[in-house]
């Protein structure tokens, strides 16, 4: 156990290490990312670039600045912003973390829940209208992109309909922390969560059936059919039990990404100041130190979840125990 | 098991297959459906010059139009004190002109839609194929030889998935601008179609290898293979014969996804000049377009959106067809 | 007790008029931004979001006025603005009495020139620019560390004179002293950029707190007293706070919902007619010092070519770029790089022969034969924009244009953070961009001497403010005239000149002059716009 | 007759085909079952034969299929019962027991798990109370160390267990009627002698009487009392097994003892001697089924032949002439 357990670090230390050294590098491959510029102010004298650059260690050779930059992320923990001069972005990572955790569960919840229920009704009543209209539901729900979706939504609460009974509920955007105010936090959240958790509800849901439905073919359906149990104990202990190796694969995966930032357009467009929009502002600042902070941060989410993931394949499905 | 190979003697398989697809009538709606947004993307010149009369490529601030007997301004200037704003047509329901309004430039959202469908389909398709041929062969490679191998192919797929692709699509916009990507002695431009394809495919292998990888681990230890490899039977037999197809049904529910997504995706790179270029169009580009719309004319994002639903939902129907047709597995078993 | 201490010494400075009671004091002013400055340091920060903010935190020895209409440099720190002596090179100031930073400190003579040398030493973006003709400037840009402005910053403190002496004449000197970076900061205060640390000032309102994700919070300095209305006036509202996180969609809906009184960011076009249409009295537009405009290349074929540039400017359709940047309203046509409000501007078009830039219509057939004439047609151009939802359109305007006359033109967008340095680089070989220009301050060399100057092109480097690596003898031996002319009324004349010629090499192809649309919440009143400040954030009520 | 604990009479199992015609899998099947007998039925893949189970359990989950004649099981018609109350039956008076150990036991619950759910489906009996009984149950199936066993899955243990398990399973609640489909096809050998001696013990233990459906006929011939050779899913020849071992009335039975395979040694290839193969349900031609592969076959099998009743037997094959009675 102790011995996966190191071997996994490993790992991660080497997803970690090819990442930022892929990242860092592409970085300064780009032309005109070189941030000398930036930082120094639009029309700098030859002058003060060099101040900048000497300042900053744009002198030094890439592997030494490879090198410091990690020192200062992992070590001291100092590194500060390109864009936002003076700003420490790993404080900066942590700080953002619990919007994006609040985002995330919170929507987790809803897409897990409603697809467990869209693909087991659908199954149950595979054939049926319903099914084709779940389902269809999905394909739209796969189709909306979720920046769009949002700014529909935020149209329709924020503005069209904002004095109405059905919308007058809602605050504006920008999060309340849970601490401070609960009742706050969940009316600021509850329309991201069901914006985000649309998609996923999509493409959850339609997996889910397509297996379940594979489950049914199996000779241990008709089985668990045959000992007289009913059709619910059959679809939920015997199918959805067997049946979530996709899923449970595709949630960590997703989970993971948008733990680590990847909700970045929802929470851009409900102005929630997480570490997705931290992730969004890096990028589209091209702010190295903030870019290395959120993607060092989401990859060890990803690299966590997919370790979660292969524990819960073991507890799943007793048969991966003993493959070794 | 001895079921099925009489079974499948009995009349070649891909008749069968052909057969049984032709007699599932919803197959053949969204057949149908499919093969006329095709043709309607095939023929958009056709609409564009003998129905429409507009070039979709070309902005116009000062171009009128007749509807209805009435001469309006595409681009209509907005009658406040200030003169700001200028609010495109809306749609007119008219085939002949505007049909679902005009963009920010003042073009026909409609011959645009059918122009933009052919770069949308060509793009995901190509996309979702080649991501789908990659995801299962490093997710069967992973899950079936297991350790080393696993482990490398598995940190290698936790990279992928965790870069910020969005960083090395900024980093590719800019480089390829003048002279485009040397790759050997080829040269990519930024607008050949294949970066975005390519782009696309590789974002999502990791996506679609990791479930396929956790049902190869399952299916590793299930009785066939187990069976089989007992037999003596060659692996690479075993991963053709008893494997690939096990694992081709979630293939066939993720593939419709996947060009969803890949629509979506197409139209980011597209903003930062990888792919399609403006003029040119695709639906992911037109949604682009319409969100700076979407207060005063919600159209131009919601048509893009539509063609997108309709194309995957078809596709889907047609794919779970394709699976019902294919997988003789599943439909002798019942006969038993 | 600091309250009171403080009112108390603003009832001894303040005129009596001004003791009527104020209404209209205190509240909070809630503004939204999607993000924060750069840096929090005066001397640094080059964002047009901080130059508005700190207009009520930070003064200089002069200021711009804060107030609506003038626009020329006035007195803020210093008790008047010298007339230079010694052939127009030699500035005295007296520092004003009794003036006191936010940290209680008092402001002398040493903390200017202590804040002259820290423009060098903390590396200021202009310190070469707006502040390198300072005697002894050139030395400290060299060797920041040991900068001592010696012979060109002189003290006196028993009269709390400032002397500062210059190498050439520059007209605009006090313009650039006006400029933020030249703002009087404690001598304590870090020979670096200090980031997201607020220092001390002298303004109405002090930085209490600011995290560049989530916001500032600007409250009344205690020890402000007002000593001059125009130059830093007392503030109405008790606190600014500012909100960082909505994108500019989600903050023009915040506005009309009344959850903000202001925002930063430009108004989506979509939302023009919306917020013109159904909140018209809140809507406040004014003349902007700032240009979009085409740069070419003069060092890249086709652009080398006087002809093509020629074609190029004859071409483009500034009344459809007007219609695309969002109407009438907001954007006016411009032909020439200096935009209306700048001295020197003319109102019509010498180089392009048409009376007004708003009659001027594109003339395609004589661009077409300069292209043919200039021996470049059917050459491969690529015009690089920024990936931005409001240049999209007239980017590929612009396309159009270039391909109609000639060219086999493409469009390239990139991401606004790298697109303006690497316009500038020679090393990208960019043919032509589009770009725009924000006026520091109202002056004309800041447009035309610092766009087309020869000594701005710095080959290889992304800080290359020449775009067009344009150097004409002619026009750089205009500018030493200029600045060499006391005389404000030939000044202008030669400005205008130079404009002309600067037009007639075609570097450039002027489109737009962009115009500020700015959108208050319904309780904001007393709406000021002054200048580059923009809208005055201490002299808007809310209550 | 008044002893048959199952009846089936005319049962006829049609499913929908294309254009919406109707393929009749199973025509006009009749047999009855006394308490604690063994009846076989015998056929190919395709014949019908687990078709027929799945009906009697009422788990043809085909839509549109149809289901005629009547299935009386203890008195009680089966055909068009409510789905609640044949899942009622399900388990507890009728279980079944599957062809393929392997995949016929979920693998993602403990065989123990597995067996306490349908005890506790049926019986309200504590979890502990539920798990004593599945021990016992497994130790009279001979699986050696059953409570160790029991927290087991399914992939850890030898096909023989597993199907002993299965067996366990679906005797947990005292079944009335055991059906069997084709519970040796998957096993061994030695193994599925095993199996077989046990299902033979069923009928005295707990007084269960089996369907045993199978395509080997020496697996009838060890453990049936009575079979049913099935052909096309039409009757071909009943009886009771020693009867039919002794004299096969009808062609295809004939046929089929002829192919029986050693019960030592390697299995041929093929199982059938007989040419050809059965036809699909839909290229069925009229008359006699068996036609086109009969060597026998005559102008008089182009009409439905009728059931000669020979004995004991009843033979569909006009050749089937009586013959003198010998008892």
């Amino acid at each position: 156990m102790a011995m996966a357990l190191l071997r996994r670090l490993g790992q991660t230390v080497l997803v970690l290490f090819g990442i930022s050294v892929l990242v860092f590098l592409v970085f300064f491959a780009t032309p005109g990312a070189d941030p000398t510029a930036r930082i120094a102010g639009r029309n700098a004298s030859p002058e003060t670039m060099a101040l900048i650059r000497h300042q900053y260690g744009f002198d030094r050779p890439l592997p030494v600045q490879y090198e410091r930059m990690m020192v200062s992320l992992f070590v001291t923990r100092d590194l500060t912003s390109f864009v936002d001069h003076g700003e420490r972005v790993v404080p900066e990572v942590f700080r953002a973390a619990p919007v994006t955790l609040s985002l995330v569960f919170g929507a987790a919840i809803v897409w897990v829940l409603a697809s467990i229920g869209m693909g087991t009704l659908a199954t149950a009543l595979r054939g049926s209208l319903v099914d084709r209209g779940l389902m269809i539901l999905g394909l739209i729900g796969i189709s909306m992109p979720v920046f769009w979706l949002g700014e529909v939504i935020n149209l329709v609460t924020q503005s069209r309909m904002h004095d109405s009974w059905m919308f007058s509920w809602v605050p504006g955007l920008g999060y309340v922390p849970l601490t401070q105010d609960p009742v706050g936090w969940f009316k600021v959240l509850v329309i991201p969560w069901i914006t985000l958790a649309i998609l996923f509800i999509g493409i959850y849901g339609r997996v889910l059936r397509a297996d379940l439905v594979a489950a049914y073919s199996e000779d241990f359906m008709r089985t668990a059919q045959a000992k007289g149990l009913s059709a619910s104990r059959v679809l939920f202990r015997h199918g959805l039990r067997t049946s979530m190796i996709t899923f449970v694969s595709l949630f960590g995966l997703d989970f993971a990404q948008l733990v680590g930032g990847g909700a970045l357009l929802t929470e851009v467009v409900f102005g929630l100041q997480g570490v997705g929009r931290l992730t969004y502002q890096a990028l589209s600042n091209l702010d190295l130190p903030l870019i290395m902070a959120t993607v060092m941060y989401s990859a060890v989410f990803v690299v966590l979840a997919n370790a979660l993931v292969d524990i819960l394949y073991v507890l799943l499905d007793p048969r991966v125990r003993d493959a070794g | 098991m001895s079921a099925t190979h009489p079974a499948t003697r009995r009349s070649g398989p891909w008749t069968t297959a052909m057969t049984t697809l032709l007699r599932d009538r919803a197959a053949m709606i969204a057949l149908a459906g499919l093969l006329l947004i095709i043709a309607a993307c095939v023929l958009a010149p056709v609409y564009a010059e003998d129905i429409a009369h507009t070039d979709p490529f070309q902005s116009d601030v000062a171009a009128t139009v007749m509807v209805h007997g009435q001469e309006l301004a595409v681009m209509q200037p907005n009658d406040n004190p200030l003169h700001l704003g200028l609010t495109p047509l809306a749609p007119t329901w008219h085939p002949s002109a505007y049909l679902l309004g005009a963009d920010s430039q003042g073009r026909d959202v409609m011959a645009r839609l059918l122009y933009g469908g052919r770069n949308s389909l060509l793009i995901s398709a190509a996309a979702t194929v080649l991501c789908i041929l990659m995801a299962a062969f490093v997710g069967i490679v992973s899950g079936f030889f297991g350790g080393v191998v696993d482990a490398a192919l598995s940190r290698l797929m936790d990279i992928m998935w965790a870069i910020p692709v969005y960083l090395f699509a900024i980093s590719l916009s800019i480089v390829t601008i003048s002279q485009g990507l040397r790759i050997g002695p080829f040269t990519i431009r930024s607008d050949n179609l294949l970066l975005p394809i390519g782009i696309i495919a590789l974002v999502y292998v990791p996506y679609a290898a990791r479930p396929i990888r956790g049902r190869v681990l399952t299916l590793r230890r299930s009785e066939f293979v187990l069976a089989a490899r007992g037999l003596g039977v060659p692996r690479g037999r075993i991963l053709l014969r008893d494997i690939l197809p096990n694992v081709s049904s979630t293939l066939i529910v993720l593939a419709p996804l996947l060009m969803a997504l890949a629509m979506l995706a197409e139209s980011a790179l597209s903003f930062l000049s990888i792919g399609v270029q403006a003029p040119a169009a695709s639906w992911g580009t037109i949604i682009q377009d319409g969100q700076g719309l979407i207060y005063t004319r919600p159209m131009v994002a919601i048509a893009p959106g539509l063609a997108i639903v309709l194309t995957v939902l078809a596709l889907n129907i047609l794919g779970d067809g394709l699976r019902d047709a294919l997988d003789v597995r599943e439909t002798s078993r019942r006969r038993g | 007790m600091r309250w009171l201490a403080a009112a108390a010494m603003m009832a001894v400075a303040m005129p009596a008029a001004a003791l009527a009671v104020d209404l209209h004091r205190g509240g909070t002013l809630h503004l939204t931004a999607s993000s924060g400055v750069d840096t929090l340091d005066p001397q640094i920060s080059y964002n047009s979001q901080s130059t508005e903010l700190f207009a009520a935190v930070y003064d200089g020895l002069a200021t711009f006025p804060k107030a609506a209409g003038a626009d020329n440099a006035v007195a803020d720190l210093a008790e008047a603005l010298p007339v230079p002596t010694d052939a127009g090179r030699t500035y005295r100031f007296i520092l004003r009495p009794g003036i006191r930073f936010s940290n209680g400190q008092s402001l002398t003579v040493d903390d200017v020139a202590a804040s002259l040398r820290r423009i060098f030493k903390a590396g200021s973006p202009t310190a070469g620019s707006f502040y390198g003709n300072i005697v002894g400037a050139q030395a400290c840009l060299r060797s920041p560390a040991d900068c001592t402005l010696a012979g060109g910053v002189v003290t006196d403190p028993a009269i709390r004179g400032i002397t500062i002496r210059l190498v050439h004449a520059d007209p605009e000197f006090l313009d650039k002293l006006a400029w933020t970076h030249a703002s009087i900061l404690p001598a304590s205060a870090p020979p670096h950029d200090a980031g997201d640390t607020p220092l001390p000032g002298t303004g109405a309102y002090r930085i209490v707190s600011y995290d560049p994700h989530h916001g500032m919070l600007l409250d009344r300095n205690p020890y402000f007293h007002e000593w001059d209305a125009v130059a830093q006036p007392d503030g109405h509202v008790d606190r600014i706070r500012l909100d960082y996180g909505l994108d500019e969609e989600a903050e023009i809906t915040a506005i009309e919902n009344g959850q903000f009184d202001w925002m930063y960011e430009n108004k989506p076009l979509d939302r023009l007619g919306e917020i013109a249409g159904r909140y018209t009295a809140q809507v406040h537009v004014f003349d902007l010092p700032s240009l979009y405009y085409l740069a070419m290349n003069t060092r890249q074929p086709p652009f080398d070519r006087l002809a093509a540039r020629q074609a190029v400017n004859l071409a483009v359709d500034r009344r459809a770029a007007v219609l695309f940047m969002g109407g009438p309203g907001a954007m006016l046509p411009a032909c020439t790089m200096l935009p209306r409000g700048i001295t020197g501007h003319v109102p019509d078009c010498p180089s392009l022969g048409a009376g007004s830039p708003d009659r001027l219509r594109p003339d395609p057939v004589r661009a077409r034969a300069l292209v043919a004439a200039s021996g470049t047609r059917g050459m491969r151009v690529i015009l690089v924009v920024n990936a931005s939802r409001n240049e999209d359109a007239l980017g590929e305007n612009l396309r159009e244009t270039l391909s109609r006359i000639g060219w086999d033109a493409e469009v390239r967008s990139i991401t606004p953070a790298v697109q303006f340095n690497y316009i500038q680089n020679s090393a990208n070989k960019v043919q032509i961009s589009l770009t725009g220009w924000d006026a520091d301050y109202p002056g004309p060399a800041d447009f035309l001497q610092v766009l087309f100057d020869c000594r701005n092109i710095h080959p290889g480097s992304n800080s290359s403010i020449n775009i067009s690596a344009f150097c004409d003898p002619a026009v750089q031996a205009m500018f030493d005239r200029a600045n060499a002319t006391p005389d404000t009324v030939s000044r202008a004349a030669l400005w205008s000149a130079i404009d002309r010629r600067v037009m007639e090499q075609s570097p450039v192809a002027p489109l737009v002059q962009r115009r500020y649309v700015d959108f208050v919440s319904r309780r904001l009143g007393h709406y000021v716009n002054a200048g580059i400040y923009h809208m005055l954030f201490s002299q808007v009520w809310v209550q | 007759m008044q002893d048959e604990l199952f009846a089936a009479r005319d049962l006829t199992i049609a499913l929908p085909g294309s254009q919406g015609s109707m393929i009749r899998i199973v025509e006009n099947l009749s047999f009855s079952l006394a308490p604690r007998e063994i009846l076989g039925i015998v056929g190919e893949s395709g014949s019908g034969k687990s078709m027929t189970a799945l009906a009697i359990m009422g788990l043809i989950d085909v839509p549109g299929a149809r289901i005629t004649g009547s299935m009386l099981f203890k008195g009680q018609e089966l055909v068009g019962l409510g789905a609640r109350a044949l899942r009622r039956l399900r388990g507890r008076e009728i279980a079944m027991i599957f062809q393929d150990p392997m995949t016929a036991l979920t693998p993602v619950h403990t065989i123990g798990w597995q067996i306490d759910e349908q005890i506790r489906a049926h019986e309200s009996l504590s979890r502990a109370g539920a798990r004593a009984r599945t021990i016992d149950l497994l130790g009279e199936m001979g699986v050696p160390d059953p409570r160790r066993a029991a927290d087991r899955y399914p992939h850890q243990l030898s096909g023989g267990l597993r199907q002993r398990a299965m067996i366990a399973m679906a005797l947990s609640c005292n079944p009335s009627l055991l059906i069997a489909d084709e519970p040796t096809t998957a096993l061994d050998v030695t193994v599925q002698a095993q199996i077989l001696d046990l299902l033979r013990r069923l009928r005295h233990n707990f007084g269960s009487s089996v369907l045993l459906i199978t395509h080997d006929m020496g697996v009838v011939a060890e453990t049936c009392d009575r079979t049913l050779v099935l052909y096309a899913g039409n009757v071909a020849e009943r009886g009771p097994t020693g009867d039919i071992f002794a004299h096969p009335g009808h062609p295809y039975a004939r046929a089929l003892l002829a192919s029986i395979p050693p019960l030592h040694g390697v299995r041929p290839s093929r199982l059938l001697s007989i040419p050809g193969q059965p036809p699909s349900p839909a290229e069925r031609p009229a008359g006699c089924p068996f036609r086109p592969r009969c060597p026998q076959a005559h102008a008089q099998c182009e009409q439905t032949p009728p059931m000669v009743r020979r004995g004991e037997q009843d033979i569909a094959c006009v050749l089937a002439a009586p013959e003198p009675v010998q008892a």
